[in-house]
């Protein structure tokens, strides 16, 4: 037993550390102290209360600590990169669990000694076993989908929402039932957490796999909640800082992850019913055939910003859009972030012989950069990202593959062997030879849509911001 | 309404407030590993089970509390080794920038 | 196959029709050849270079008695008679081939005009037009800007300040769009010319600005974006368009062509006199008649202070990067035409139908369509 | 001040001394100007431009018995015995002119040669060293390009790529800066050399690779940035250090030039034979005797399949623009001799000084120095 | 009188406007609406106490408040643009004169009442005394320097350093005597107040006028903390939340604004005896004669984002650096802001003629932007920043001024004549003419010294994140 | 130590971390406007006056607690008035950016 105060401000250290290493967490320099600092804070408010609370069952403690311990270290390491996101669904809805036993041992100690539960702890014992629980749930669902323990399509039928519905004014009736009528409840207590379980599922299984990451992020965002809950239940301010913490960044984080795969938090939450928004489709795209996947200029900048090889392959759009310099700017760029760059010249890129060499030779780039087809084409395989400026017909696949096409045996750059392409162009209209062009479905293939200058400068400033 | 719960009000505002400014702009590379980062923290519930499950106050809350403590141990310590795991692997290549 | 190079006997032809490497890469894929003695000579290739490239050299009956005759130039009626009976020739035959024609119909010889390459982006790389327009656009510039009595550049010197040359190109096919690209490296401020709708962006796409003659119409732009000649009424706004401009310019190069026809008339002599003094005006296309009233073809003729330039055969002005495309050009033909090394002459496929004039003593198709 | 312009008499030289444009400022600073007629023709300046200037059109003799005469070139001797006594020639006197030095001593001509304008930031804009110079760089690398049988700049066309020309531009002064930067401006990869040790920075600064000839030393420098004659050893290690990058040149601008000395020998003939066949040298410095041991001045001489071009008077191929830069440096030379349009000699200013070879019957300097 | 509950949440409202609304202040579009709401806030903060509090003399407070918000407007009215700084100064005074008030008025009134006072609540009525006191006669001094009341030099004196030391102590020694002693004493309270005041005169006095700014900025955020201190004293959150605010962004924005003026904190703080530093040595180039000034790129940066006539002059710098394509991208950006670019090429700049053609053309800039020397020099009387790039011979006044000069005569760029002068050079080497050049020392000239391209670039990035 | 000044602790530091997040980059132009809006924030210490003047402790009190509502007036009113003067004549010509 330690007084009060020193138990206080140990745990006032401890948010300070969760806040410090959250900000850390942000960006890559800093992430791996700033998540150990929060490690720290953990550790200390664990101890703080161990020392301030007057533990009398050290053994049930002990037990629960061991066995949590243990399972959770053995999952961390055993898990393999892959199936990353699956685990931290898992880790979140035990989270959500934590909250709902918690504030259920409140609840069922005041039931066990009669006492009246007062409105405002009513309350929070109602969000927390809510919250807790639809985070529990949501989660396991979630991990299943990713884990392919069940369908990751999206999961609908009609009268899906009016279901959901009517569960949500169910569970506030209850609440609200229970709050008012101060005596503890058992039946609306145990409702509460079933239908709440239940809304967890209706809630995560209409969402389609593709965006699984997005909604794990938001329930992490829950859990966060949960545990401010639990925080006022026991009126503990470490846990009420921490939750607000994670609940608030969670949104940010989710907002971005959004932004980043370019649809709105809304059209992730209901995409299973307001289908076809481009990402959505994109997600489909091989199942629902020939779509073609675009991509925001942020998650552009990002892939270049990281990609060690990159090879640049200019077209006449990119004559047209007289983008020479922006491309060339682009390039140090890349280089400046330690990837490499090169050009690849195909010979009838253009309108007219050695129109690219025109272009480039204009804006300055070294010719040791320019590699011809023949020498340039091995190096697709190795190559991160393929960076296709207003090139059509000299990266159609069909010259190798369809022998009715009109440019069958043309030579091309096989573009689509590159690990990832963005094919910048205005829209999809056909090239010189009018001819469709299958690389722009392939799936490893997104198109940037715009100006090639206009969506290369927005691409240049956005890398900067990195 | 009790102090206690107001002052829980206001900082429960204040750090939401300091939850949204505190992250700006992240590398895709980095949304998994922050998440799961964050997702450790809200393990904090383990404060509120540990004092739950050492309250004593009867075999109920008791057995909730060893499973609170359970669940809530695997999160946080489950949570901060794998994002630790992810960002060392992280930190050989992105590490450049 | 057996592959004979011919020496060219035309007067002002420099170029040859297979280089030492293209001969290479023939050789690898099992041909063999013979090389007329000192057929590179001119494009400096001297006959040491075909030797190493694995080539015999011969003369010029050695070469004449291959399989596959090439060369750049149609050979003169004499010449064609001495090609072996039911050989393949391949050159460009243009009009002045013609004449040999009927000595090669009768002597049963494949005649494959290089000058009727489908315009298809498969075939580009057998287009010689195309690749020797590219060398005849880089050239004229070259030679107008030599030729000009003034910098093409802008330059502020301590001895004033010399204002950037104006030039028009007129005709942005292939040799134009490379002209437009060579003047504008030079520092002049270009402006670009054509009939062909399809030609406004692609001069756009070099920097270039582009001189709109009012509603031509689209219907001056023929399959494989050639261009058909011109109703009088649209000839006339034509000229006007071009007469509101050229007065202002110090360089004009003219490359307008109508496949198998002569050159349209762009610039009149009114045109010239309204020019500056000094100015130069480059003809590329004097070899079909010129675009210019007052050209001469072959000279360069100067009138009220404005010189005229006429050039022969500009290609041949830069023989050796001209013969390696012109090389590279026939080569990847001969591969078309026999894809395991064997000649299999087939007058369906899209290419060689399109090229071949006579075959097994019969004309194929009128020429000029 | 009266002014008479003379029209060229040495064969080649197609420059006028004065352009309707600088006339027109002369006359609006107060001064008259006869110009004898046709002056202007060969650079594309008719006699009537020079009418619109103000001018006046007279015969030869009006010219000649002005109280200031400006020329390009000395006039012959039986010229400047025309001239009137004690008049002011401003022209360049150059080796060609001493001739007619003792003749214009005699007629107590004062005479002011332009090759002697000092060297110093001031004199710039009088400096037709400089601005001829610049003319003569720009135009070596027109006649090689147009010489070479290959293209200069990197083309990746259907037909194959074409590598970019290389370049070596001998002596960075005026004329090879100017030379690096046309060649640049075509594509070809550019390397320069000099040996004065500032020249390093000064090719840098034009995006073109330096070739530094080892351990020279600073002593290359002299005054005002010429270049003085080499050690025998230092133009040893010179020799070397060409031959070491030359067979790799396609074309090669060779401007080393030293002031009222032979231009050095930095090409000799092995280096020649190391060279492609179809490489091209243009000897800017011709006039001066060549930097190239086989430079015949005035033609185009080929050896093992390379061409070396000597040309004389490049200036003179771009008449118009020369003499545009030319007029205006002897305008401001005019204005700074008549500042207020009226001539007043002072022989003692840092700049009239230097120029002046002869005056009052009394020759005033040892020339080259 | 209201339940103290709702006046909690009232004061957490107005804690909520205060955070966004400072937060809007930080960028230019929300700034007007940001402080407009904060406003708002502290109208709810007001009607909130004046409901909460048992107000017994509501005359006191009714004199107080019109008295104070008429002066207070009538000051914001009258103050002229100019003198804007001084005015915050006072305001920023008034604040912590309040803060004294406050928690004198506490301390009184425990002496009056004989009460004790609680340590905890000694150490806070101490610091906020302290704090307080400081920030009001710091201000004074600040405000006094830059109503040019007293000399806006810096002044110091020997054992300057030591005295402020001995006070400081002072102020520590008698406030812990007062809080141990927890009976109030008097002796001890007004002694704290006047060395508290002249602690205050002490930091300030010391420092240039030119760093007024970065103080005023450095006291703002002391009187955040002063007002927080209150909040603890009279044990109210929404002034420890406000305080609080006030306290650490004011740090941030003083950082900030040092960065800004290029110097550290420490040297602003010091700056008057730790000397010449290069902005300090700056401030006063005139008065010492000739000292280049030299310039922030983030400085420069704000300059030429909100020029609106920018003329560039090239030499032969420019070339040695190759920065022709860094200038256009400059030249591109400062006009996407609306500002108009020409570049004056003098004859002789670079080293042979034409240089500085070959080299723009080369960057593609259009031929109209390039103006000769004779036309271009009528416009930089009207050009709001002329930026010089690696020139120098041919902006060298001597030229029009100087006969003994060996330029003398050649007609030059009136660089000079521009309303202000960015020079990018190395350092401070002569040109091809090997002369000084007293461009460079010009009051209006600063120079951004490095590597031209290296500048250049690093300008692009700072204006792009403006 | 009172419950009381453990919450204020707590507060006050979520709010000083708020504080620093919550300004990060700021053009120069806006740096007179912004501090001297946050100054007008820091005349909060008007409602520690109000409670004071108004609490009618004695006379000293009253009289500083008059004197501290004026000084705070003036900071508020004075502080919120000229910001919105300065930030108005910068939205003229910088609000274009
Ligand atoms: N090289 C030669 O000598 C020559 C001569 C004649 C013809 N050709 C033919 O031209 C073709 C060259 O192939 P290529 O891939 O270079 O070009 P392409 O196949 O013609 O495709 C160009 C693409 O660029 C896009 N584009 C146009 N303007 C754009 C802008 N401002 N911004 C972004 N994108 C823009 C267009 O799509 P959107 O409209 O959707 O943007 C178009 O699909 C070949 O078929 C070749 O045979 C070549
Ligand atoms: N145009 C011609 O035909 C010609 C020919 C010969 C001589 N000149 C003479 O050259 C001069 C030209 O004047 P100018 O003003 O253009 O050039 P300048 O007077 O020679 O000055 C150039 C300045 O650029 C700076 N600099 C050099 N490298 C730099 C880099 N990488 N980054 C930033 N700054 C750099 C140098 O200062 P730091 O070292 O401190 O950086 C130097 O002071 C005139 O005197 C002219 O007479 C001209
Ligand atoms: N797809 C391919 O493989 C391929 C290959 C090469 C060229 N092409 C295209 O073929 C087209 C023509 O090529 P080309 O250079 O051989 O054509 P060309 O040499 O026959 O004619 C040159 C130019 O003159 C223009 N012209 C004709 N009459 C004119 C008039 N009255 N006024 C002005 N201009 C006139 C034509 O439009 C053409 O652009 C070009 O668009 C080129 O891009 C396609
Ligand atoms: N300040 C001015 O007003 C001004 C004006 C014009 C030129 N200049 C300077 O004068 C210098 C020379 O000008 P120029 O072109 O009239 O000189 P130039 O014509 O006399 O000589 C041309 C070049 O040949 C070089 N050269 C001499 N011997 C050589 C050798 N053995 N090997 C290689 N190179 C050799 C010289 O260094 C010089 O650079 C240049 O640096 C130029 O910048 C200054």
């Amino acid at each position: 037993m330690i007084p009060h105060a020193i138990a206080e401000l140990g745990y006032l250290v401890a948010s300070a550390c969760f806040i410090v290493g959250l900000k850390r967490l942000g960006s890559p320099a800093t992430a791996p102290a700033g998540n150990r600092l929060s490690a720290w804070g953990m550790l200390i408010a664990i101890i703080v209360t161990l020392l301030d609370a007057q533990v009398l069952s050290w053994s049930a403690i002990g037990i629960g600590m061991v066995v949590g311990s243990a399972i959770g270290l053995w999952m961390a390491r055993t898990v393999q990169m892959t199936s990353m996101p699956q685990l931290v669904a898992l880790l979140n809805g035990f989270g959500g669990a934590a909250s709902v036993l918690v504030a259920g041992a409140e609840f069922l100690r005041a039931e066990l000694r009669g006492e009246a539960i007062p409105v405002e702890t009513g309350v929070v014992i109602q969000l927390s076993l809510l919250i807790g629980a639809v985070t529990f749930s949501g989660s396991m669902i979630a991990w299943a989908k990713l884990q392919e323990v069940m369908t990751g399509r999206a999961i609908t039928w009609s009268g899906q929402k009016f279901m959901t519905a009517v569960i949500g004014l169910g569970i506030i009736g209850l609440g609200g039932w229970q709050v008012s009528t101060v005596a503890p409840l058992s039946i609306a207590f145990y409702l509460v957490i079933g239908l709440s379980l239940l809304l967890g599922i209706l809630l995560v299984i209409p969402i389609g796999g593709a965006d699984m990451p997005v909604v794990i992020s938001l329930l992490n965002s829950y859990s966060g909640l949960a545990a401010a809950m639990t925080g006022f239940v026991i009126n503990n301010h470490v846990l009420i800082v921490a939750g607000a913490l994670v609940g608030s960044s969670g949104i940010i984080l989710t907002r971005i992850m959004c932004k980043a795969m370019n649809r709105s938090l809304a059209n992730v939450l209901f995409g299973a019913f307001g289908q076809g928004s481009p990402a959505a489709a994109g997600g489909g795209a091989s199942s629902e055939g020939l779509v073609a996947r675009s991509v925001s200029v942020e998650d552009a900048a990002v892939q270049l910003a990281y990609a060690q090889q990159v090879i640049i392959v200019p077209g006449y759009g990119l004559a047209v859009a007289q983008a020479q310099h922006a491309v060339r700017e682009l390039a140090d760029l890349i280089e400046k972030n330690g990837g490499t760059v090169r050009y690849a010249i195909h010979p009838v890129a253009g309108r007219m012989p050695g129109h690219m060499n025109v272009l480039l030779a204009e804006a300055n780039v070294p010719y040791e950069k320019l590699v011809d087809m023949e020498d340039i084409n091995p190096a697709f395989e190795e190559c991160d990202v393929a960076l296709v400026i207003g090139a059509n017909d000299v990266v159609n696949p069909a010259a190798r593959s369809d022998p009715s096409s009109p440019i069958y045996g043309m030579p091309i750059l096989d573009v689509d062997k590159a690990r990832s392409v963005i094919v910048m162009k205005r829209g999809m209209n056909p090239g010189f030879a009018g001819i469709e062009n299958a690389l722009f479905f392939h799936p490893r293939t997104a198109m940037l849509f715009g100006d090639a200058k206009g969506s290369l400068n927005a691409l240049i400033s956005e890398i900067k911001t990195l | 309404m009790s102090e206690g719960i107001i002052v829980g009000i206001v900082i429960f505002t204040l750090a939401t407030f300091l939850g949204f400014e505190l992250i700006q702009r992240v590398p895709s590379t980095l949304h998994t590993p922050l998440m799961s980062g964050s997702n450790a923290i809200s393990g904090i519930t383990i404060v509120g089970a540990l004092i739950v499950a050492g309250g004593g106050f009867g075999w109920i809350s008791t057995v909730f509390g060893i499973g609170a403590v359970a669940f809530a141990m695997m999160n946080v310590v489950g949570g901060y080794a794998v994002t630790d795991r992810m960002l060392r692997m992280f930190t050989k290549d992105g590490g450049a920038k | 196959m057996r592959i004979g190079v011919l020496k060219e006997t035309a007067p002002r032809e420099r170029r040859v029709a297979l280089t030492p490497d293209a001969a290479r890469r023939l050789i690898k894929a099992g041909s063999s050849i013979v090389v007329e003695r000192g057929a590179g000579e001119a494009a400096s290739f001297p006959d040491a270079l075909y030797e190493e490239a694995g080539c015999t050299i011969g003369d010029a009956t050695a070469a004449e008695s291959a399989e596959v005759v090439v060369a750049v130039q149609a050979p003169d009626p004499a010449r064609s008679a001495q090609l072996a009976q039911s050989a393949v020739l391949v050159a460009l035959i243009g009009s002045s081939g013609l004449a040999s024609l009927d000595v090669l119909i009768e002597r049963r010889i494949t005649v494959l005009a290089l000058e009727r390459v489908p315009r298809i982006t498969r075939a580009q790389s057998m287009d010689v037009l195309s690749s020797q327009a590219t060398v005849a656009g880089y050239q004229a510039v070259l030679m107008g800007a030599s030729t000009l009595p003034r910098f093409l550049p802008m330059l502020t010197t301590a001895a004033g300040s010399i204002a950037p040359a104006k030039a028009l190109i007129l005709g942005a096919g292939v040799a134009g769009l490379q002209a437009i690209a060579t003047a504008r490296r030079l520092g002049a401020v270009v402006t670009g010319f054509d009939v062909r709708p399809a030609a406004a962006e692609q001069v756009a796409s070099l920097g270039a600005k582009f001189l709109a003659p009012e509603a031509v119409g689209t219907d001056a732009e023929a399959s494989g974006g050639y261009a058909r000649e011109l109703a009088d009424a649209a000839q006339q706004k034509v000229l006007e368009a071009i007469a509101g401009a050229i007065d202002a310019m110090d360089l004009v190069i003219a490359t307008a062509a109508i496949p198998g026809r002569p050159a349209p008339l762009l610039i009149t002599r009114e045109m010239v006199e309204s020019m500056r003094p000094g100015s130069v005006i480059v003809d590329v296309s004097a070899e079909t008649g010129g675009n210019c009233e007052l050209t001469v073809p072959g000279e360069t003729v100067r009138h009220a202070g404005v010189a005229i330039v006429g050039p022969l055969n500009l290609p041949s002005a830069m023989p050796q990067h001209a013969s390696q495309m012109f090389g590279r050009n026939v080569q990847t033909l001969l591969d078309h035409l026999a894809p395991k090394g064997e000649l299999t002459l087939d007058l369906d496929d899209e290419i060689t139908g399109a090229m071949c004039l006579a075959h097994a003593g019969a004309r194929r198709q009128e020429r000029g369509t």
